[in-house]
């Protein structure tokens, strides 16, 4: 096999196996049970899907679409830190009720 | 000195608007001394129609035209004739008396805008019997209900008269829509604007609706049964605007457009059937209606209905002698009625009552009132020589002869011509004659100003009588000649034909009326236990109209303005389907549907995740939740636009899938989560349904247009130039920065827009802090969760 | 041949890549609380992807590419653990509890 | 100081993301650089990065191979059928002896990426950094062992 | 494969009607991003779908490669979706704000403008 | 340039065709950067809509002597870059827009809270004046769309200013409401796209006639959906009367004035020039909604007591009016729904300005305790009595000459028995005539004549009346009469209007000077 | 946020963000990105900035109101179209000069400096929108 044909199988697999860790990470979205639990679901489908532009990149040729990837990895972050702020601020303000 | 046609038209028809707009001026200029000098524009007006008269009596037809709006065929054109010039003659001399009646009865008041109303009637009156061009004539016609709502509500903190100006507009401007549309019609027809032009229409496919329209029209203005009224009501006006407007002149106008149109329309018997019937009709209720009053006003109102209806059952008559007697008729009526409306304001002014049950005696204290009412009495009671009594022996003359329906006819007009009379002879003696009755005000004389109008008037009146054959040779023929479209010769002369049956038609009217005078009181309270009894009326029903209607408009706004977006937004999204399949479906353009399904594993993978995304945005039951479902569907679709070749378009979704994710959890930090969808169950099963049909009809209208053929030049040329002109390499963002950098600038300017907005928007969070309590409006409030302002 | 030998490097690193990706995927839905999950997402996550990042650069052969590559990478080495930070320890602030098999609490 | 040579390393890694090492390139990576750097300026100049850039490229290579342990470590924990039985979680105080943010930081980022531990926060003093551990049997050891251990390179790297 | 996608969009779209009827302010914003996806996909469509190859023209390429994708609708797709997206982001914020000042994010509650049982039209003239 | 851009030279007077859009958004740009420069925003924003206003009568006057001017960004042949393609209906429309902004700014000068300026009220005039000039002038279907939200994003800005609670809400249903009008024109023009390949107007004029006729027919029924709802037609008009009268009078008559007028204009354009054969499907569909629309809009009124809100429906009444003319789709029936928005624009922007007035007198916003005005103040009294008779279509007033179009136009349509939405349509324009002459001589007896409170049983004057400050007085009224004066010329001397509307509505029928003008010769059907 | 480990390490982050966008913002018109998405990546970066440092700090940092930058940002991209006038050219004809500096070729052409626009009005109303929403917060 060339390491063309190889590189293509592997990176069809590569996406497969990111999907379906994609979708896994949904069930965790779905079944929570907690808002956190919820939100490093979405985060790690952020990350998988990182991944899986990776994984186009690699079976198209097209290396441009790192740049995607890098982006995405950067606002997912941001993501992720805007809903652990929400969650914070979510606390103090329980607490704040709490009080009075 | 005479003036130019051209001229003679500006001053009769433009000089009173500019006047109108200058009486303020001038009221505050010269004070109470206002009428004098306004009065002096009829004046102008009138004797510069008076220049016109001998070519115009010669059978000249006089046309002006100015252009108007060339583009659209019209010219504002004017045609002098007999009819017209008659019209025209009678509205500026009257118009004088009244102007300067009004400056006296008016003294003390306001009278600026007053005298400017009535100065825009008369010129809105000039032109409507002046006009040529339809357009113009609906335009002066409209201005006249226009200048007349201005005036019966010139009292306009009394809910009556308030009452009666809005009555006054809706019934006219309801008539005045009748006479747009007949006009247009006949400009459909005729092909031009010009009336004169326009030819016999008799032969027309639309001749029942012509004839339906301009008679609705007339009907209306004219105050014919069943649009009679409002004319009563109008009385809420001042005086002089009743004397002028609402018996000389503007309620003359439906009587002017019947005459106007008999050329073109009349002759058939659906308009001479027609308009005998409503005429005869109206001239009986008017007459009899007028027994039951002891208002002056009213009562004189009551006579103005009857002989409007006199006038168009003359008209419908249609006979040379018949119209030659509507004439005479105008004439006299114009000026005995305008005379007693004027002596009524001069006893109201004079005494502070104008029922004629608490007046009497009148005639030592108030000499030249008394004067001027034996003229018009006598006028109205039909005596010779007068010329009342002329168009009188006039018109039993045109409908002696003849079938049933003009015996019939003459029958009404004997009758109702008696009770004129019977009405005529109570004006003059129940105020004037027998004791002096004590009255709210010592009764006094009123000025010269005030009682100019009735004595000219009652006197011109007498010469005319005396010398029928100038009348008729200067107004009368040209005027009938105009009305019947063929020339007629005057036959008018001074004497009675003692043989002929019309003299003793009048006897037999004069008897008559001296019956009916005599037991006027009878009369009076038998008709007022009728109506009583009947308990509704005309004007009754014109309330009920006119509040059905606003309960009606109330009703329907309630219901459709309902305020629930839910609401609205589900009627939007049943559009959305009709709109997506319907066509769609009617003309046979239904898709095929997919034949292959050939995606890539990873294809189906991405499309399976957004749908998983999608239903658990749906189906999330905290808010927070959906939030994070959106962001799997939103990079599900960006991963979609990746594998279909879209990068740039993967880029932003990621980003902006994001980011969307980012500003909602910035802002939900502040909203207070609600966790439960509260649709009910029906709600949701309908929604559901609607969301379903949407999303299959869109489905399935982006599968028919895909099912199609496809051009790509547009594509084909931008990766062609992309390089070699644009100097980029990637063809989607060249499109934004340079093919289509348009778009481009527009999308910009919503961003940074946007930026503004919420700004605004924020900043007024900060300013309203602590929450501001909506301001209370009546109904039910929806209850408000306390537990929320520790939120804010 | 070089070009054949990158491609095979290529291929065992987008694999190993897409392997570690699936498996803080299996971590995440199988651990037992907020905090183990963390621990899936934020070390087998970050390698996973980033060990993709460098199958593209690998791939690519191309100098920039290998260099942005580095740089996503060590984005993604900054980013991942300060993310894992932040969610726990909102999350515990937020009072969402450890699983009942947490031995130690030095925070409560 | 350190904003300049931020700026230089910056105008070097732009010159490489963009695939070209010329004259223009690189002042426009220079420019570009010093634009962004302005706008955090005033938390940059805090940690003056250079003279330690040997040991911090060390730092960071153990800091990577530690990773990939951990991340395998991870892999075969969460893969086993009886997965709950082979964790027993811990939240642990640990007591900082690096004072500096920058420190604290990096070793917290280390712990997160290392095996079975995960920073979750740091007291208001200072002196604390809680550490979730995803399996610990010995609290005394577990302290023991990252004080020896990463706290001392950091402490090395920057000192 | 345009089929799917077509009933993809159908499918965001029947979504994006759910929750624009579900009258909590913040489920509405929800919908109006899922529309906006199912238009943007529906786009995409409609300027039929093209397979990975992106329309960039490569290193020294005169122009992209046959069987690129179709590039005008990314084009409009972008606008379409920064258009979007801002008008998401005043839309949140007025739902915020609104919420804030009206107490109620349930539309059914939010009745300054159209007050229920509103007064009925004066009966006079 | 190799086929692919035009080989002449740009006319500097081809620039007029542009110069709106481009002059409104960089002022509103450099005014957002000005922010701080309170007093010389208003300066510079009344100079910049000046300039405007005088570009925009130099391209109606251009188009007028020479017919229609196109100009296509970035110097690429049509239709490949935008085409912007200025007809007699597309500059006139701009220029209305224009001028009745420049009056607005004079209007709103009189009581602009600090606050308001510092929200940017100046930038986002600018930006919907931008917006609406560039929807009048586009010659491409998608730059339409982009026009369309700038319109939108700015209004969505304006009618939040100050924040008042009744703002919130009646901006929320008019931001949903509107947000999916456009996005349903978004998703029409893509499947137009899909079926057609272009987006240029002057191209798809070309090419309509050969597509899939159901295909289009839904489509044009989508577009007619999406303009419908912009242009607030019955049923989808509930967004109008929850939200226009919200915002403080001058926003409120900005809006009136020129939003719902984009709607229509898109609509004639599309479904009347773009898109005859499905317009002919659609016809029953218009006509309908033109009648409801006619009828359902003065009920409103008559039924209304906040007095801004009446003149809401008032304007829905005035669309009815315009879609009559798309429904009856003959010359006369286009000129009146063409006239008709240059009427409305001037008439219902003044008639709101004259309501801000009596706010302002009153203090209040309904009907039922109003009264009193006019034997309190004759010239806000004046004003409003001609522009009440305008909008009821009275002669001579502005009104009066789109319904004598609408009126002939119904007679020819219905030829006396060829066709019963002629018929239908012809009554219903009459129907609204009363009906608007109902509700405003409602309004006037309740807010003018009537001495004071609906309640109250005295005739005593009302004793909340203010007078107006000389700073009002100068501004609010010198501007609402301004544009009061120009309704009553037009009225007066219709030819300028009468011409306007015949060249329009032959434009919009036989549009192959636009297609010429575009640069397309080859495709004129 | 209040937390040491973010603070400490968020200035790093943002400024290799926006060196990042810049990036994205020139190579734009050869490979996917350009001034939208580099604004939206500036914009992400001054958010974490004001997420970690607050709102006061990052406005500090931008020295205007971010809205004029957006202003800016739509100005340069209605002049670099309109600068077209000058050349008896339709608005927003693509002008290009390019210049030569050791054989490298460096182009600049009014597209860039439309992007450049675009580049700044997302980043402008972005940051705008972000920090005004974090100072209503005032920092959890
Ligand atoms: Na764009
Ligand atoms: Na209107």
């Amino acid at each position: 096999m060339s390491g063309a044909a190889v590189l293509q199988l592997a990176s069809q697999i590569a996406l497969g196996l990111l999907l379906v860790g994609m979708l896994l990470a949904v069930i965790r979205l779905i079944r929570g049970p907690n808002l956190g639990d919820r939100i490093l679901a979405l985060d790690m489908i952020g990350v998988l899907a990182v991944g899986f532009i990776g994984g186009v990149a690699v079976l198209t040729g097209f290396s441009l679409y790192i740049d995607i990837a890098i982006a995405l990895a950067l606002v997912s972050f941001l993501a992720t830190v805007a809903l652990a702020r929400y969650l914070m601020s979510r606390a103090a303000r329980r607490s704040r009720e709490a009080e009075q | 000195m005479e003036a130019t046609p051209a001229i003679a038209i500006a001053l009769v028809v433009l000089l009173p608007f500019v006047a109108a707009a200058l009486a303020p001026l001038v009221h505050r200029l010269v004070g109470d001394l206002a009428g004098w000098v306004v009065a002096l524009v009829p004046v102008a007006g009138f004797i510069a129609l008076w220049g016109l008269l001998g070519r115009v009596s010669d059978g000249e037809i006089i046309t002006i035209a100015w252009p108007w709006a060339p583009s659209w065929g019209l010219e504002l054109s004017f045609l002098v004739d007999g009819l017209s010039l008659t019209f025209a003659l009678t509205i500026a001399g009257i118009g004088a008396f009244i102007l300067l009646y009004s400056g006296a009865y008016l003294k003390g008041h306001k009278q600026g805008r007053f005298l400017g109303f009535l100065l825009a009637f008369m010129g809105a009156m000039q032109g409507l019997v002046l006009a040529d061009n339809l357009v113009a004539l609906y335009l002066f016609w409209e201005l006249t209900s226009v200048a007349s709502f201005l005036l019966i509500g010139f009292d306009h903190t009394r809910q009556a008269a308030r009452r009666a100006a809005i009555q006054a507009l809706l019934v006219t401007g309801f008539g005045g829509l009748a006479l747009l549309a007949a006009g247009v019609t006949i400009y459909t027809i005729s092909g031009g604007w010009d009336l004169s032009a326009a030819g016999d229409l008799k032969g027309h496919l639309a001749y029942p609706l012509l004839v339906g329209l301009v008679l609705l029209a007339a009907f209306t203005k004219s105050a014919q049964l069943p649009f009679h009224f409002w004319l009563p009501n109008a009385m809420e006006a001042p005086t002089p605007v009743s004397a002028y407007l609402h018996s000389a002149t503007m309620v003359q106008g439906g009587v002017y457009l019947v005459a106007r149109m008999t050329p073109h329309l009349g002759g058939e018997a659906i308009w001479n059937l027609t308009l005998m019937a409503f005429g005869g009709a109206t001239l009986l209720w008017g007459a009899i209606a007028a027994l039951r009053q002891t208002d002056l006003k009213q009562l004189l109102a009551q006579t103005t209905l009857a002989s409007l209806g006199l006038l168009m059952l003359l008209l419908g008559a249609g006979t040379e002698l018949a119209v030659t007697a509507a004439v005479l008729y105008f004439i006299a009526h114009a000026l005995y009625k305008a005379g007693l409306f004027l002596v009524a304001g001069a006893i109201d002014h004079g005494t502070g009552t104008r029922d004629i049950t608490m007046l009497g005696g009148l005639r030592d204290p108030m000499t030249l009132s008394f004067i001027g009412t034996i003229m018009a009495s006598a006028a109205m009671f039909g005596l010779p020589p007068l010329i009342g009594f002329f168009a009188k022996e006039e018109m039993y003359a045109a409908l002696a002869i003849g079938q049933f329906e003009s015996l019939l006819a003459l029958a009404a007009l004997v009758l109702g011509n008696a009770l004129l009379g019977a009405i005529g002879l109570a004006l003059l003696i129940k105020p004037f004659m027998g004791q002096l009755l004590p009255t709210p005000i010592e009764p006094h004389e009123a000025p010269v100003a005030m009682l100019a109008g009735p004595l000219v008037m009652g006197v011109l009146g007498i010469f005319l009588g005396f010398v029928p054959t100038l009348a008729g040779q200067l107004a009368v023929a040209p005027a009938t000649s105009a009305i019947l479209g063929v020339p007629v010769e005057t036959h008018l002369k001074f004497g009675v034909d003692l043989l002929g049956p019309a003299f003793w038609l009048s006897v037999a009217t004069w008897v008559l009326a001296i019956g009916l005078f005599l037991r006027l009181d009878l009369a009076r309270s038998l008709l007022r236990r009728t109506a009583t009894a009947i308990g509704w009326s005309f004007d009754i029903g014109f309330d009920w109209v006119y509040f059905g209607i606003v309960r009606v408009a109330g009703a329907v706004t309630r219901l459709l303005h309902h305020g629930r977006l839910e609401l609205y937004l589900f009627l939007v999204f049943v559009l959305l389907v009709v709109a997506a399949i319907g066509p769609l479906w009617l003309l046979d353009g239904l898709p095929r549907g997919p034949q292959t399904l050939d995606l890539r594993f990873y294809e189906w993978g991405l499309v399976g995740l957004a749908v998983l995304g999608v239903v658990t945005v749906v189906y999330a039951r905290s808010r927070l939740f959906a939030i994070l479902a959106l962001g799997v569907q939103g990079l599900a679709v960006a991963l979609l636009y990746l594998v279909f070749g879209a990068p740039d378009l993967s880029f932003t979704q990621f980003m902006v899938e994001i980011l969307s994710v980012v500003i909602l959890a910035l802002v939900m930090i502040r909203l207070d989560l609600d966790t439960a969808d509260r649709r009910p169950l029906e709600d949701w099963a309908r929604d559901g349904g609607v969301a379903l049909l949407g999303g299959v009809a869109v489905t399935m209208l982006l599968w028919a247009v895909i099912e199609g053929p496809f051009d790509l030049r547009l594509s084909t040329f931008f990766n062609a130039h992309s390089v070699p002109i644009a100097h980029g390499h990637n063809v989607v963002n060249v499109i934004l920065v340079d093919f289509r950098g348009l778009d481009t600038l527009g999308e910009i300017s919503v961003v940074m827009t946007a930026g503004i907005a919420i700004l605004a928007l924020i900043r007024g969070a900060r300013r309203q802090k602590p929450v501001e309590v909506a301001p209370v409006e009546p109904g039910p409030q929806p209850k408000r969760r306390a537990a929320r302002k520790a939120v804010a | 041949m070089i070009l054949e030998l990158t491609q095979y490097l290529a291929a065992l690193l987008v694999l190993a890549g897409a392997l570690f990706s699936l498996i803080a995927a299996i971590g995440v839905l199988r651990l037992p609380d907020l905090y183990t999950r963390l621990h899936a997402a934020s070390k087998a996550g970050a390698i996973g992807a980033g060990l993709i990042l460098l199958a593209v650069a690998v791939a690519s052969f191309d100098g920039a590419v290998v260099l942005r590559a580095l740089l996503g990478i060590v984005f993604l080495l900054l980013s991942t653990p300060i993310a894992a930070h932040l969610l726990a320890r909102a999350a515990y602030r937020c009072g969402e509890a450890p699983t009942a098999a947490t031995t130690v609490d030095d925070l409560k | 100081m350190s904003l300049v040579l931020l700026t230089i390393v910056l105008a070097l890694g732009w010159a490489a993301a963009t695939g070209s090492f010329t004259l223009p390139n690189l002042l426009l990576g220079a420019v570009v650089g010093a634009a962004c750097l302005f706008v955090v300026r005033r938390y940059v100049s805090r940690p003056n990065l250079l003279p330690r850039a040997l040991r911090i490229v060390a730092l960071a290579w153990l800091f990577i191979t530690e990773l990939v342990a951990s991340a395998l470590r991870v892999a075969r924990l969460v893969l086993r059928p009886d997965l709950n039985a082979h964790i027993r979680p811990a939240i642990i105080a640990f007591p900082l002896s690096v004072t500096s943010d920058a420190e604290i930081t990096l070793l917290a980022n280390l712990i997160t990426l290392t095996p079975g531990t995960l920073s979750v926060d740091v007291s208001e003093d200072r002196r604390l950094l809680y550490i979730h551990a995803i399996h610990v049997t010995d609290r005394a050891a577990f302290i023991k062992q990252i004080a020896a251990g990463f706290e001392a390179k950091v402490a090395g790297a920057f000192r | 494969m345009d089929h799917v996608i077509a009933a993809l969009s159908g499918v965001f779209l029947a979504a994006a009607i759910y929750l624009l009827l579900s009258r909590a302010l913040i489920r509405m914003l929800l919908g109006l991003v899922l529309l906006g996806n199912a238009v943007n996909l529906l786009i995409l469509v409609a300027g039929r779908l093209g397979r990975i190859v992106p329309p960039i023209a490569l290193e020294g390429a005169k122009a992209p490669l046959a069987g690129a994708a179709n590039p005008l609708p990314q084009a409009l797709i972008l606008t379409a979706i920064v258009i979007g997206f801002a008008m998401f982001a005043f839309l949140l914020v007025l739902a915020y704000r609104a919420y804030q000042s009206l107490e109620a994010d349930d539309t059914d509650r939010m009745r300054v403008t159209e007050p229920r049982g509103g007064p009925k039209p004066p009966m006079s003239y | 340039m190799s086929g692919a851009m035009q080989d002449f030279a740009t006319h500097p007077t081809d620039w007029l065709v542009i110069l709106p859009v481009v002059l409104a958004l960089l002022g509103g740009a450099v005014l957002l950067m000005l922010r701080e420069a309170r007093e010389a925003q208003f300066w510079l924003a009344l100079s910049i809509v000046a300039v405007i206003f005088v570009s925009d009568i130099a391209l109606a006057l251009r188009v007028s002597e020479t017919g229609p001017v196109a100009m296509t960004m970035g110097r690429w042949l049509p239709p490949f870059g935008i085409s912007f393609v200025a007809d007699l209906t597309s500059a006139v429309f701009a220029l209305a827009a224009a001028g009745v902004t420049l009056l607005l700014l004079v209007y709103l000068r009189m009581d602009m809270p600090d606050r308001a300026r510092r929200d940017g009220v100046y930038p986002l005039i600018l930006l919907l004046l931008a917006g609406v000039s560039g929807s009048f002038l586009t010659g491409d279907l998608f730059n339409l769309y982009v026009w369309f939200e700038v319109m939108l994003i700015s209004s969505f800005g304006l009618m939040v200013l100050g924040g008042r609670n009744i703002q919130l809400d009646g901006t929320v249903k008019y931001g949903f409401l509107n947000f999916l009008a456009t996005s349903f024109f978004l998703a029409a023009l893509g499947l137009l796209y899909g079926t057609l390949g272009t987006l240029n107007m002057a191209d798809i004029v070309g090419r309509a006639g050969a597509a899939n006729p159901a295909v289009l027919a839904s489509i044009a029924a989508l577009l007619l959906l999406a303009f419908g709802m912009k242009a607030a037609a019955f049923p989808v008009n509930a967004w109008l009367p929850a939200s226009y009268h919200a915002p403080p009078p001058a926003i409120s008559a900005l809006m009136a004035g020129l939003l719902t007028k984009v709607g229509v204009y898109a609509l004639l354009r599309a479904l009347v020039m773009l898109l005859p054969a499905s317009r002919e499907v659609l016809e029953p569909v218009l006509a309908l909604v033109a009648i409801s629309t006619l009828i359902l809009g003065p009920l409103g009124a008559i039924a209304e007591t906040n007095l801004r809100r009446a003149l809401g429906f008032l304007v829905i009444g005035g669309i009815g009016a315009t879609i009559a003319g798309a429904a009856l789709g003959n010359a006369a029936g286009l000129a009146g729904s063409a006239t008709y928005v240059l009427h409305a624009m001037l008439t219902i922007t003044a008639l709101y300005l004259v309501a801000g007035l009596l706010e302002a007198m009153t203090g209040e916003t309904d009907t039922r305790r109003m009264g009193g005005i006019y034997a309190a103040a004759s010239l806000p009294s004046l004003l409003f009595f001609v522009l009440m008779l305008a909008v009821a279509g009275v002669p001579p007033f502005l009104g009066f000459w789109p319904k004598l179009l609408l009126v002939q136009g119904g007679i020819e349509g219905w030829g006396f028995g060829r066709d019963g939405w002629g018929l239908a349509l012809w009554l219903a324009v009459l129907g609204n005539a009363l009906l608007t002459l109902i509700a405003v001589s409602r309004l006037w007896a309740h807010i003018f004549w009537r001495a004071g409170h609906e309640a109250a049983t005295t005739e005593a004057p009302n004793p909340d009346l203010k007078p107006l400050s000389p700073q009002v007085r100068w501004l609010g009224l010198g501007s609402a009469g301004v544009l009061t004066l120009v309704v009553l010329l037009l009225g007066l001397w219709p030819e300028p209007l009468l011409g306007f509307g015949k060249e329009a509505a032959a434009g919009l029928l036989r549009p192959a000077n636009y297609v010429v003008a575009t640069g397309l010769e080859g495709a004129a059907p | 946020m209040n937390s040491l480990i973010f603070r400490t390490i968020a200035p790093l982050l943002v400024a290799v963000m926006l060196v990042f966008s810049v990036f994205v913002l020139l190579r734009g018109h050869n490979e996917p990105g350009g001034g939208f998405i580099g604004g939206l990546i500036a914009a992400s970066a001054l958010t974490i900035y004001g997420m970690a440092m607050g709102a006061g700090a990052a406005r500090t940092a931008l020295q205007l109101h971010p809205l004029a930058y957006a202003g800016f940002g739509v100005a340069l991209a209605a002049l670099a179209g309109a600068l077209s006038i000058v050349f008896d050219v339709p608005f927003l004809t693509g002008l290009w000069t390019i210049f030569e500096f050791d054989e490298v070729e460096v182009a600049i052409s009014t597209p860039m400096v439309f992007d450049i626009g675009v580049y700044f009005v997302v980043f402008g109303t972005i940051a705008a929108v972000a920090l005004a929403l974090e100072d209503e917060e005032g920092g959890a």
